[in-house]
């Protein structure tokens, strides 16, 4: 059974359709990329999936249950973790309290712990401080753990915001654009994290990119938004083929360059 | 540059214009003196620190005042200040005679408990200070005097008439005005047997003082069978709609307003407009110039308005004519209501200090003074002063006052219609 | 001039310099305290010192000492020389405790509450009605006290009741929080707003149709715990008598025990406020704070963790409201203002949102200037108006100095001042917040 | 019928003077009916008199006063929610430009009562001089205050401008007092005597015992009130300072590219909104009769209530907002000792306010007319 698997899944606002009766589905241990231009309703369905917005129709499985009427805390818990499109971290906390934020469901302490520090408490801070700074190692970054998250380059914040989202241990990992604005360096290092990510950690990857290129090089199965409707999905291969794809999806970009 | 260090220079310049500002008020002891060293007779008061009455037999006297100096009831703060003011001019020469440096030290309790009370702990921790005036609101007077009270330091109060001001038997707090549960009865039995009246609509300002008179109001209408048509409290003071549609509709006799003469004005305008043809009723809160540039003509107007008071005004007392035109004189205005009790509080604290130093032969205690005050027999403005066992005038007056004016400048034309001497109810 | 103050503080902040210059002004504003007890400068000095010794480099453990004897010994003993510094002392605490409070409501967890002091009226009517004689009153009208009214509780009571506070608060900040806060930010301000109004008002009316509150006549006498008999008769009198200069009475001696109490109560609310602070709860708030979209996509549970914070910066106001009507044995609900609520922002705010030393700082430094520095200012300007003195250069006279300008009425336009020149130039407060260093990663590099 | 629709007569002044109308008879009905309706389910428990009967002798005038009282709110509303419109803030200081406005209009009629020149004037010129210079005056100050206080946060958090409004609201009061007390030594405006706007107009209704009075000055304030809104919808739906402030409130970034000066028409926002306040408070002057400083707070928190009520954002809303808000309290404060017989009275009416504030804001997050603004990701 696939791992996420979304039927039929409407999000209307007013009388706009952004969302149009996607049905989808990840298959555990994949990078799975959902690709379209903008304005495709990529990133409301991203929404949609993590509980920020209801769905008005469809139905979507994570592990078999539905997710339909969850909040995001919720779905997170449940081990679908994501980084946002324009980066979300908390600006005014260091590096690793960004990531010890991403923790939140993985610690136990309780309020008594917290007032009277118990050793529960000061092992699972130990702990859990430890845990966070091989994440950031892990993701690429030293010597940054007491730095302000907002002082941090930009290519330096879209590393955090994925391990913070990593420290959720998530067992799906939604990558919203990850790799924009990057320099091709940059994205070339993003794609080679992202594999490691899923190898090493055995972490399914569901990424939204708006950038055909990027994505051929990485994902295993692609599906291409456009008007809120899949329009397409197969291998890359496929994809490339794609008539209607290249239509749609170049077509457009190529019209919006001339403005 | 360190933020930290940022932080602490501003802190520190903070600090320092605070010292900057205080290094003068650290002269607050004896400012006078510092100042104006012109003026003071006793030069050698710039060197003595202000430790107090032990540093030399004839040092610094001071005497508080506490009132509301600020906020919606400063006019009658300020009176019972300036009244104070002019009788420490007039009549601390005898103490001046006897070497002492007599100051007034005048707070402001802005008409609320919280600040009464922080400045009753500092003017308790001025040792200088022997005797104090105040304070206008019984609802920052009850708290405050506790302070007063555990420290020994004697308040007379000018204008408190709660109750409970007195009743709760402290030596150290005294007043020369009457009590609520005197003056409400007192306006009731006008309302009942003058006016005739049959019904009355009370109505108070959601204030210790004017709902502690409504309640001694109703409560004697009651017994003398009055229908009370309805007893609202109210803290709107600008749109009255909601409570005169039901008023007009009840038409009572007598509405009998409990509060301050600010927020009554403006109530009785909208009344009488909206139809009210009865007659207002109202206590001492309501005795200022400003209620008729407020009321205008509706206090003449159909059954017109009256009020009871504790103060008189100042043409009802023989001796005040010359006190209005000092007053006048040294503050540009006539004296508003208070003013003279203001006048005569102070005249007791001198009078008291005066006898108490006599008797210790130097500087008196406290607890002398306070003594002193309750043994005082006092020719005031106002009346003869003594003092009963809880501080209450044995004897006080009560004035009923019929009012003429409908602008600021024609106060004085109203007319008191009765005046008595009550005893006071005790405990 | 910046560098050459820089220099200046980075010499003071070398070697034995910072212990000299705190032990300096500690000696000197002890020594001037005790000689003139009535003047501001000599006071402020000596609070001076707790600011030098919270900035300046010094080893922690002379640090504590230079502390604690400063708390325990110096100030109670001056203090007793002049008690008004105790109720100065004894607001800050009780200020600082609201204070910090807020800070964990607005500086951590970003919900702007502008009704903050209903839930310091829920702690201090709790005791006021049940530590008085009100609940024998009930039946009766306002104003009059019949004879055979009791106290119901005993006064030792006090101390069950000062965590009832705490937790009456709590439930009252979470009752609130219910349904309001999956408001946005600034309408939550507007219904906090009218909460806190809703709870003055109440307290104002509830005087029928049974007389809970006694409405606006505010409930006194309230008792007060009793004080320990070694205290009032013991060797600890005559310990002092002569170092004070007079036999302490009991009222003094009840000002020193509501210092000390309030100081206790403020060492734990600080250590409430900090350890909430570095633990998974306070990394919440403040993610929340920082970005709520972005924070629930975390994990973290946003209704259940905004409850929470407003149940503990309810509770601080609960238990120092609980420590307020003891001290003051009678309460009114004028205490409880739109103007106390945007005295405490007004606090937080000056000190430095989410920073707890700044916040302490800020309800400190408002308290002296409130009820110290205006109202001496007034009164020094009183003085000159009673004088003849002159304005030297233009030649104006002091007694024709108007009245409507002494400073102390004019509290509200400094708040209003204090706040729009702070969110203009330093949003971040005098005494920023600073994130906590983790030694543990760095050290390992 | 398409032709009709948008025809500028029709557009401009039948339409919003149709919709005023209809709003206030429809609250007013509405909650009349619930009232007398309330009477006939408790009038078994009262024994004392006559329930309904006793609702009814006066519900004409507490109908009156309602809408008058309602028609101040919704004035004073527009200012917060054109200003919540385009920069999505709470203008908190906005309580004290309507009373800024309110003592500069008095003072003027005071002042032409010291030249002996009022009672000779034309009693509408009078009042009409005094809306006026309150408008310019609050206009201008509420410029200033977004030039002094708001601008340079421009991008901060929510908070940090809300907060320098609340510290612009408590210097405003203290800064007037200040020059107030210089100027004529004590705080308390009152509104001079003269004209006869304090007489009433009486309508004998059939069928009706008593008759209806309309006091003139309430009429008076309905008016202008009525005029003040026709004028800022026409302002706005149809000018094209209206069409930039629209669009600016629509999206800021975009509206820049289009060329619009943003800070500009930000500026003619609060300018236009300190004006409907500052107009606000000269009525509400007439009405009150005295001013002081402080007399702001109340009247502001309740239009924003009542623009909150309405949706906030929306021109329509806080017309509608205040009008229910001010029948309600006026409904609350009349009746509530009736009903309770004496447990509870009329100062329990701002309890109430802020009770059906939550409430609606708990049913309807975005207020009666609002729209639900989805949220960001």
């Amino acid at each position: 059974m696939a791992l996420l698997q979304t039927t039929n899944v409407v999000k209307r606002f007013g009388g706009l359709v952004a969302v149009n009766k996607i049905t989808f589905s990840v298959d555990e241990g994949r990078i799975v990329s959902i690709i379209g231009p903008n304005g495709a309703g990529k990133t409301t369905f991203f929404n949609s999936l993590t509980g920020i917005y209801r769905p008005e129709e469809g139905e979507i499985l994570f592990k078999g249950n539905s997710l339909i009427g969850l909040r995001p805390d919720q779905v997170s818990a449940r081990g679908m973790s994501r980084t946002f499109q324009n980066i979300r971290l908390f600006g005014s906390m260091t590096v690793i309290e960004n990531i010890l934020v991403g923790m939140h469901n993985q610690l136990h302490q309780s309020a008594i712990d917290t007032l009277f520090r118990s050793k529960k408490f000061h092992e699972e801070e130990k702990e859990a401080e430890a845990k966070a700074r091989a994440l950031m190692e892990y993701v690429g970054l030293k010597n940054v753990g007491n730095e302000l998250a907002r002082n941090l380059p930009y290519g330096g914040q879209r590393r955090i915001e994925i391990a913070r989202a990593l420290a959720a241990n998530p067992t799906l990992l939604l990558l919203d654009e990850p790799t924009a604005g990057m320099n091709p360096n940059e994205t070339a290092d993003a794609i080679k994290l992202f594999r490691r990510i899923r190898d090493e950690k055995g972490v399914t990857i569901l990424l939204i990119e708006h950038d055909m290129r990027v994505v051929m090089g990485i994902s295993e199965h692609i599906s291409v938004m456009d008007y809120g409707e899949k329009i397409a999905e197969g291998s890359p291969a496929e994809i490339r083929k794609n008539q209607r794809v290249i239509e749609a999806y170049l077509g457009r970009e190529a019209a919006s360059a001339k403005d | 540059m360190n933020k930290r260090l940022l932080a602490l220079l501003s802190v520190l310049v903070v600090a320092s214009m605070v010292l900057a500002a205080c290094g003068a008020p650290a002269a607050t002891e004896a400012p006078a003196a510092t100042e104006a060293p012109a003026m003071t007779e006793a030069p050698a008061a710039t060197e003595a620190p202000a430790s107090g009455p032990a540093a030399g037999s004839m040092g610094t006297i001071k005497i508080a005042t506490q009132s509301p100096l600020s906020g919606g009831q400063s006019l009658l703060g300020v009176a019972i200040k300036q009244g104070a003011e002019l009788a420490l001019e007039q009549l601390g020469g005898d103490l001046a005679a006897m070497g002492y440096d007599v100051q007034l030290a005048p707070y402001d309790d802005q008409a609320t408990p919280d600040v009464g009370v922080a400045n009753a702990k500092n003017i308790v921790a001025d040792s200088a200070i022997l005797c104090g005036v105040g304070h206008l609101n019984s609802g920052v007077m009850i708290p405050s005097s506790e302070e007063y009270h555990t420290a020994g330091l004697a308040f007379v109060s000018p204008a408190n008439t709660n109750p409970v001001v007195t009743t709760r038997g402290y030596l150290e707090v005294n007043r020369i005005v009457g009590r609520d549960d005197v003056q409400a009865p007192a306006a009731e039995e006008y309302a009942f047997k003058t006016l005739g009246a049959k019904s009355v609509f009370i109505i108070h300002d959601k204030t210790a003082y004017g709902q502690g008179v409504a309640e001694f109001f109703r409560t004697a209408a009651e017994e003398d069978g009055i229908t009370v048509v309805d007893f609202v409290g109210t803290e709107e003071t600008a749109n009255f709609d909601a409570i005169i549609a039901p008023l007009v509709a009840a038409a009572p006799d007598v509405v009998f307003f409990a509060g301050i003469y600010n927020q009554a004005g403006v109530f009785f305008k909208q009344a009488r407009e909206a139809g009210f043809e009865g007659t207002f009723l109202g206590t001492d809160g309501m005795d200022s110039s400003d209620l008729a540039d407020l009321a205008g003509t509706a206090l003449t107007t159909g059954g017109g308005m009256a009020y009871t008071t504790v103060a008189g005004p100042a043409s009802a007392y023989p001796s005040a004519a010359q006190f209005v035109e000092d007053y006048t004189a040294k503050f540009g205005a006539a004296p508003e209501a208070y003013a003279s009790q203001g006048y005569d509080a102070m005249g007791v604290c001198l009078a008291a200090i005066k006898a108490a130093a006599e008797a210790a032969g130097g500087t008196p205690t406290r607890n002398q003074v306070a003594l002193a005050i309750r043994a005082l027999s006092y020719e005031g403005l106002t009346s003869t002063i003594a003092f009963d066992e809880i501080g209450d005038l044995p004897l006080a007056k009560y004035f009923i006052i019929k009012v003429n004016a409908t602008s600021k400048d024609t106060w004085g034309t109203n007319e008191i219609i009765d005046s008595f001497d009550l005893p006071s109810p005790g405990k | 001039m910046k560098t050459f103050f820089t220099e200046l503080f980075k010499k003071a902040n070398t070697g034995f310099w910072p212990i000299v210059i705190v032990l300096g002004i500690l000696i000197v504003g002890s020594i001037g305290v005790y000689q003139s007890p009535r003047s501001l400068s000599a006071f402020l000095t000596l609070m001076l010192c707790p600011m030098m010794l919270y900035f300046l480099k010094i080893n922690m453990k002379v640090k504590i000492f230079i502390g604690l004897l400063l708390i325990i010994v110096i100030l109670p003993v001056l203090g007793i020389r002049n008690i008004f510094y105790l109720e100065v002392i004894f607001q800050m605490a009780v200020f600082a405790a609201l204070a910090l409070g807020l800070n964990i409501v607005i500086g951590m967890a970003g919900l702007l509450d502008l009704g903050y002091v209903a839930f310091y009226a829920v702690g201090a009517y709790a005791w006021a009605i049940f530590g008085s004689k009100q609940l024998s009153l009930l039946n009766s009208v306002p104003g009059a006290a019949p004879a055979g009214a009791e106290f119901s509780l005993a006064p030792t009571y006090f101390w069950l009741f000062l965590f009832l506070g705490v937790g009456l608060a709590a439930i009252t900040g979470i009752l609130l929080g219910l349904p309001v806060l999956r408001l946005r930010g600034d309408y939550l301000a507007i219904v906090t707003l009218g909460f806190g109004e809703v709870i003055r008002v109440l307290a104002l009316n509830l005087d029928k149709p049974i007389n809970l509150t006694n409405g606006p006549q505010g409930i006194t006498p309230i008792q007060r715990p009793p004080l320990p008999p070694e205290f009032i008769m013991g060797p600890i009198r005559n310990l002092l008598t002569p170092i004070v200069g007079h036999v302490p009475t009991e009222a003094e001696f009840y000002n020193v025990f509501f210092y000390f109490l309030a100081l206790i109560i403020i060492m734990i609310a600080i250590l409430v406020a900090t350890r909430l602070e570095d633990s998974r709860i306070g990394r919440a708030w403040t993610a929340i704070r920082e970005d709520e979209t972005a924070a629930i996509a975390m994990g973290i549970p946003l209704v259940k963790m905004k409850l929470a914070a407003f149940a503990a910066g309810a509770s601080f106001a609960g238990g120092m409201g609980v420590l307020y009507a003891a001290n003051r044995t009678f309460v009114s609900p004028e205490t409880f203002s739109f103007l106390q609520s945007i005295g405490v922002l007004t606090m937080v705010i000056l000190g430095g949102l989410g920073s707890i030393p700044g916040v302490i700082f800020g309800a400190s430094a408002v308290v002296i200037l409130n009820i110290q520095v205006l109202q001496n200012f007034s009164l020094y300007l009183s003085a000159l108006r009673q004088s003849d003195a002159v304005i030297p250069i233009i030649n104006f006279e002091w007694k024709n100095l108007s009245n409507q300008l002494d400073p102390a009425k004019y509290q509200k336009l400094v708040f209003g001042i204090i706040l729009v020149v702070m969110m203009i130039f330093r949003p971040s407060g005098l005494i920023p917040a600073e994130r906590r260093k983790r030694e543990l990663v760095e050290d390992k590099e | 019928m398409k032709q009709f629709t948008s025809n500028p007569f029709y557009k401009f002044i039948l339409f919003p003077v149709g919709q005023i109308v209809a709003f206030a008879v429809g609250a007013s009905l509405v909650l009349s009916l619930l009232t007398v309706l309330l009477a006939y389910i408790f009038r078994a428990n009262i024994t004392d008199f006559d329930l309904v009967e006793r609702v009814l002798l006066i519900l004409p005038q507490v109908v009156i006063n309602g809408l008058t009282i309602g028609f101040v709110y919704s004035t004073i509303a527009l200012g917060y929610t054109m200003v919540y419109g385009v920069l999505e803030f709470i203008n908190f200081s906005h309580s004290e430009i309507f009373m800024v406005g309110g003592i500069v209009g008095v003072e003027l009629m005071a002042y032409f009562d010291h030249t002996g020149a009022l009672q000779t004037m034309n009693q509408y010129v009078v009042i009409a001089l005094a809306i006026i210079l309150g408008m310019i005056i609050s206009g201008s100050l509420a410029v200033t205050v977004e030039r002094i206080a708001y601008k340079p946060l421009r991008g901060a958090p929510r908070l940090v401008p809300l907060i320098s409004a609340i510290g612009m609201s408590f210097f405003l009061q203290d800064a007037v007092r200040l020059i107030l007390s210089l100027t004529t030594g004590e705080f308390n405006v009152i509104l001079p005597q003269f004209g006869t706007f304090d007489k009433f107009l009486v309508l004998a209704v059939p069928g009706i015992e008593a008759p209806l009075r309309f006091q003139i000055k309430n009429l008076l304030l309905v008016g202008v009130a009525v005029l003040m809104l026709v004028g800022l919808n026409y302002l706005v739906n149809g000018t094209k300072i209206g069409k930039a402030i629209r669009a600016v409130a629509q999206d800021r970034p975009s509206a820049s590219l289009m060329g619009i000066n943003v800070n500009m028409i930000i500026s003619v926002t609060f300018l236009i909104g300190g004006a409907l306040g500052g107009a606000a408070g000269v009525l509400f002057a007439l009405k009150a009769t005295k001013l002081d400083p402080f007399v702001g707070f109340f009247p502001g928190l309740k239009a924003f209530t009542a623009a909150v009520l309405g949706g906030i954002g929306n021109l329509t809303g806080a017309l509608l907002g205040g009008l229910i808000l001010g029948l309600l309290e006026s409904f609350s404060a009349s009746y509530l000792s009736t009903f309770t017989s004496g447990a509870f009275g009329a100062e329990y009416k701002d309890i109430f306010a802020f009770a059906i504030l939550i409430l609606v804001l708990i049913l309807r997050p975005s207020g009666l007319l609002g729209q639900t603004v989805g949220q960001k990701a």
